[in-house]
């Protein structure tokens, strides 16, 4: 039992010291620019296809 | 009139055995629970079903050749289990964690609660009608974890003999998780401590985010092997999730996908409730183990976030997200913020919860590593 | 050159025999009927598409190790017919017939035309060149049923060479009810019994809804266990829909699982479709069989309805609504609907008919229990 | 086939009366109040949150 | 003590070889291609993290009873690559080809590529450290075709040990797409001939399209049985796609099936990344040829387009979508309408593009076929 | 090789003249008429339900 709790312990604290590691690298390395994470263009036009029909039949419908 | 005789001896009036006719009862239970009391509705439901199903006299619906004999393929092989913790993943934001790292060691220390049931099945040995062997014991513990595919792949790998009851705990304990946690919560906490405001959480880059997995998976690959399907799984969920660049993936891994998985993993899982396999002493014995797993995985949670106040009495910790350390995600971190609440109503601190809460989770799939690891 | 002579001996040319030529023609008549006739095809078309890909030579695309073959494995185990069951539960309305529960009589009433195609089989015998086993005639009279699952499900146990043909007779008859039921339903009604309007329906609560599954499966369990593998999926997809608490896996139940399967599903009915199977008298032998069938239990249906107004002269049925009996939802339940608007064109049937509709589906799936329990 | 069709009328005849029972006991003993079912918080919120993004959208486009 | 022994020779550290970290690093590179470049990210995530996982060590997730030893079924039995395939043909519009059905024969020259591949690679026998045999030769000139699913079916069926290898050269390539074919575009065409503009298409009928599929299957069945599977399955997405009465199967082949599939397939690619079969001279000589093949196929299409320009001077065709042969689709057919672009920004090139483009699926299926039919 | 290629030629070229044939077959048998695509009218009667319920709510939360 004190030796599974350990290995849990162990890991755990690694993964704490891991993530600080990171933070501050990630933080130095590549400071976050106010980007929207962007997607395959074919995607979203379709979204936006379907949306705008959406939208159209909306305020068709709401128009009548 | 031979006809008739071959037709009465085929119904499951003329065959119905008691044991059947309980377990039938037991699947109903199962199914009252989900839909009335919403108890995780998503996995009881199908196990419910599936208990009744498999218990129909003469149907053989869960024997050879039956459907649920090869749904059972799907956990025997891992996969089913191994999919749900992708979609699980896909489901995780790390992000509260991330914001602040030291909620993992709650997380870590609700884990107490397995290791605390290990000895506790061992010991029930001594109680007559009992008896469990070390892998049988391994498999209860991991009830403790308060996470339903990883108690399901422990046991198929350990004890397949006990998932149907190991697993009918683990979502029967989830769920009642906000009538369990709060006694403790409240017990071991002083009204000061209950009142104690968090920082608000940094932001996270999404940089971040998408290396974690990679970084979990590692540390999973170098240390614990065993432990490495599991957080792998869960870690190319989350990876989709995160990486922004294949989001058709991620969408059907969160719903699709997750909800077929599901649907088959319920009614695999309940065709284990047979009564050879359920109505049996040491079923008693799982279900007690359980709900002591459960509350000792909560107060090692709170207990161990006091300790990190006393260490580092700057940056105060509530006590109260302790208690999401148990995983049964997003629940405890919900629960934890409505005691909280309870004290002071403008303290919020159900995103804090989260930071343990899936810490909780990682921590289950490790202790789950070290079982099969050492017991295997 | 000796290249040009393998790949000559390797084309479809060299190697086409004339009844691999029939039969993709077959396919391409399915397709043709499931494209421009919009005869059931959610499954014809795969099935007619299918039968083109397994007939085409050296491709051995059904032959073992072949697409075809491991699909079929669905088929064989019983999953893919089990799953579509499901999915249709999780589509299936029972409140019509909740609100009205004697209309599940009509649903009785109309697998006469099963039990009469039976018979039709086995007299079938005394013609040269016909020869069906009674396990063959069971498989057969299911057609009768209407309930293309329900058929795949049971010629897959008692008579899988004929699968192919039973298929396609199952979803062609089904696709033809507009055409087949109307002149019988005229025949034996009088414009005054088709003019009859019925009471609006009662309202049926949420909590009856949600029983009538399990009540459902337990009947099931009690009096004939062989039909519970059918009747208990569909009762799961019907709580699945009903329960309120799982709607993301109804959801996915009633689209994208049922979809793949429907795919899968159609494709190895296909495979079954080889010349060495269809191409034979049987083949003629179950086509007209199926017709009489339908023709049978839709005539039952009415007859049945017209009975228990003579019993019950208050609360009168239209007896249009005994032909939804059939199964076939929804198409026979709008055909009753039509037959009785051309008498009265304010009279609207098609909830009422809903309730001997899906009391058909329930019916059907009985009647293969029993076919079952007494033939394997 | 008299069996065959004996046993699926029993079997729905049965089926009838106990409809009509446990359709007279939910009516005395759970008058059904008129409730809205419930969903899980998290989708019922999700859901929102996405019928929101989309009435934004439609709101914007439309008044551009 | 002994258990602290046991948990440490069970760690990845202590059984760490240098050649599963380097395929794990090897993993690592293919998912930051993935993420970072979005490098085909649908696919090389998955393949990249089955790489991951797959080496590490102790774990046996790509071991006999792993889950992706289980995954990898999917694709010896050549079901995941022909539902992809199905997928692929249900998101295809063939509307373009079918409105200039001379671009077939650009898709036609593009498959130069594959055949000039299998030359290279039985010559490449010659270096010493290589050894390729036809099998594995053919296997590799497929990546000439620049098509996933053709790729990874062909190596399923010819050269199973190279499969991994092969699958990351083909998705590599098709990422570098825009990258490899401008310089190739530029150097063969005249600034002339890229300022051609093309008549606008006609518009082609539901009827035409809905009858293609089936003229391409029953061409396929009479000359070349051996890519029936692979044409047939394209075909029964694309008349699904089309025929415009199956919609609900039609959404779900193209998102939820393909999804799927999609994650599994790369998962189970890169179960093969192992380092003996991947970290060979073998798999260098693999990217060399297939970065030759693709060099060569676009430069094949755009000189073709040149010699129709030749013989027929009505109707030019701009042979910059002659590059667009080698299938990747979209991409190949962006790069030609960006390169057209870059002469005259008013010359829409894409939809013209689309043709060829198609036709290239088509062309390397066939090709796929003719080498399955003579080294088979 | 030049066997291979031959092949893929002559399945494409094949298929060019077929293409062709069919085209001008379906142009004169069948002229395309001006219909949209029919669904089954349950799908329909089910999307429109969709629709409707999502606008309601967008012209409810909107008018608020
Ligand atoms: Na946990
Ligand atoms: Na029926
Ligand atoms: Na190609």
């Amino acid at each position: 039992m004190i030796i599974g709790m350990g290995i849990v312990y162990l890991f755990l604290a690694l993964l704490v010291w891991i993530i600080g590691v990171t933070a501050r690298l990630v933080g130095t390395m590549a400071p976050e620019p106010t980007q929207i994470a962007k997607r395959s263009s074919l995607e979203v036009e379709k979204e936006e296809a379907e949306l705008v029909a959406v939208i159209a039949t909306a305020v068709e419908r709401h128009s009548r | 009139m031979d006809a008739l005789m071959q037709l009465w001896a085929s119904t499951g009036l003329s065959n119905f055995q008691a044991d059947q006719a309980v377990m039938m009862a037991v699947g109903f239970g199962l199914l009252y629970l989900a839909i009335k009391k919403e108890f995780e509705p998503l996995l009881l439901l199908p196990i419910g079903f599936g208990a009744v199903l498999s218990n129909i006299p003469m149907a053989g619906i869960a024997e050879e050749g039956g459907l649920l004999s090869y749904l059972y393929l799907g956990i025997k092989s891992g996969i089913f289990p191994l999919l749900i913790f992708m979609g699980v993943g896909a489901m995780t934001d790390f992000g509260p964690m991330l914001a602040n790292p030291k909620t993992l060691l709650l997380g870590a220390a609700a884990q107490f609660g397995i290791f605390g049931t290990l000895f506790g099945a061992l010991a029930l040995n001594l109680i007559p009608g009992m008896s469990f062997t070390i892998k049988d014991a391994a498999a209860i513990a991991i009830i403790g974890g308060a996470d339903g595919p990883t108690s399901i792949y422990v046991a198929s790998k350990l004890a397949p003999e006990l998932l149907g009851a190991i697993a009918v705990a683990a979502y029967s304990y989830m769920a009642l998780v906000p009538l369990i946690q709060p006694p403790i919560m409240r017990a071991l906490t002083t009204p000061e401590e209950r009142l104690i405001e968090m920082a608000q959480l940094r932001h996270v880059s999404r940089l971040e985010k998408i290396i974690f997995p990679g970084v979990l998976l590692i540390l999973t690959a170098m240390l614990l092997p065993s432990a490495a399907p599991l957080i792998g799984m869960f870690c190319l969920g989350n990876l989709i999730r995160e990486c922004g660049v294949v989001d058709r993936l991620s969408k059907t891994a969160q719903n699709e996908m997750i909800n077929v998985v599901t649907i088959f993993l319920g009614l695999a899982v309940g065709s284990k409730l047979s009564a050879d396999q359920f109505l049996r002493t040491e079923t008693l014995g799982i279900l007690v183990l359980g709900a002591l797993a459960f509350s000792f995985g909560t107060a090692s949670g709170v207990l161990m976030a006091k300790l990190m106040n006393v260490i580092s009495p700057e940056n105060k910790i509530n006590p109260l997200i302790g208690a999401a350390g148990v995983s049964a995600v997003p629940m405890s971190a919900r629960v934890a913020n409505k005691v909280g609440q309870e004290s002071n109503p403008h303290n919020f601190l159900l995103m804090h919860a989260m930071g343990p809460n899936v810490a909780g989770v990682i921590g289950s799939a490790v202790a789950a590593g070290v079982l099969l690891a050492l017991v295997q």
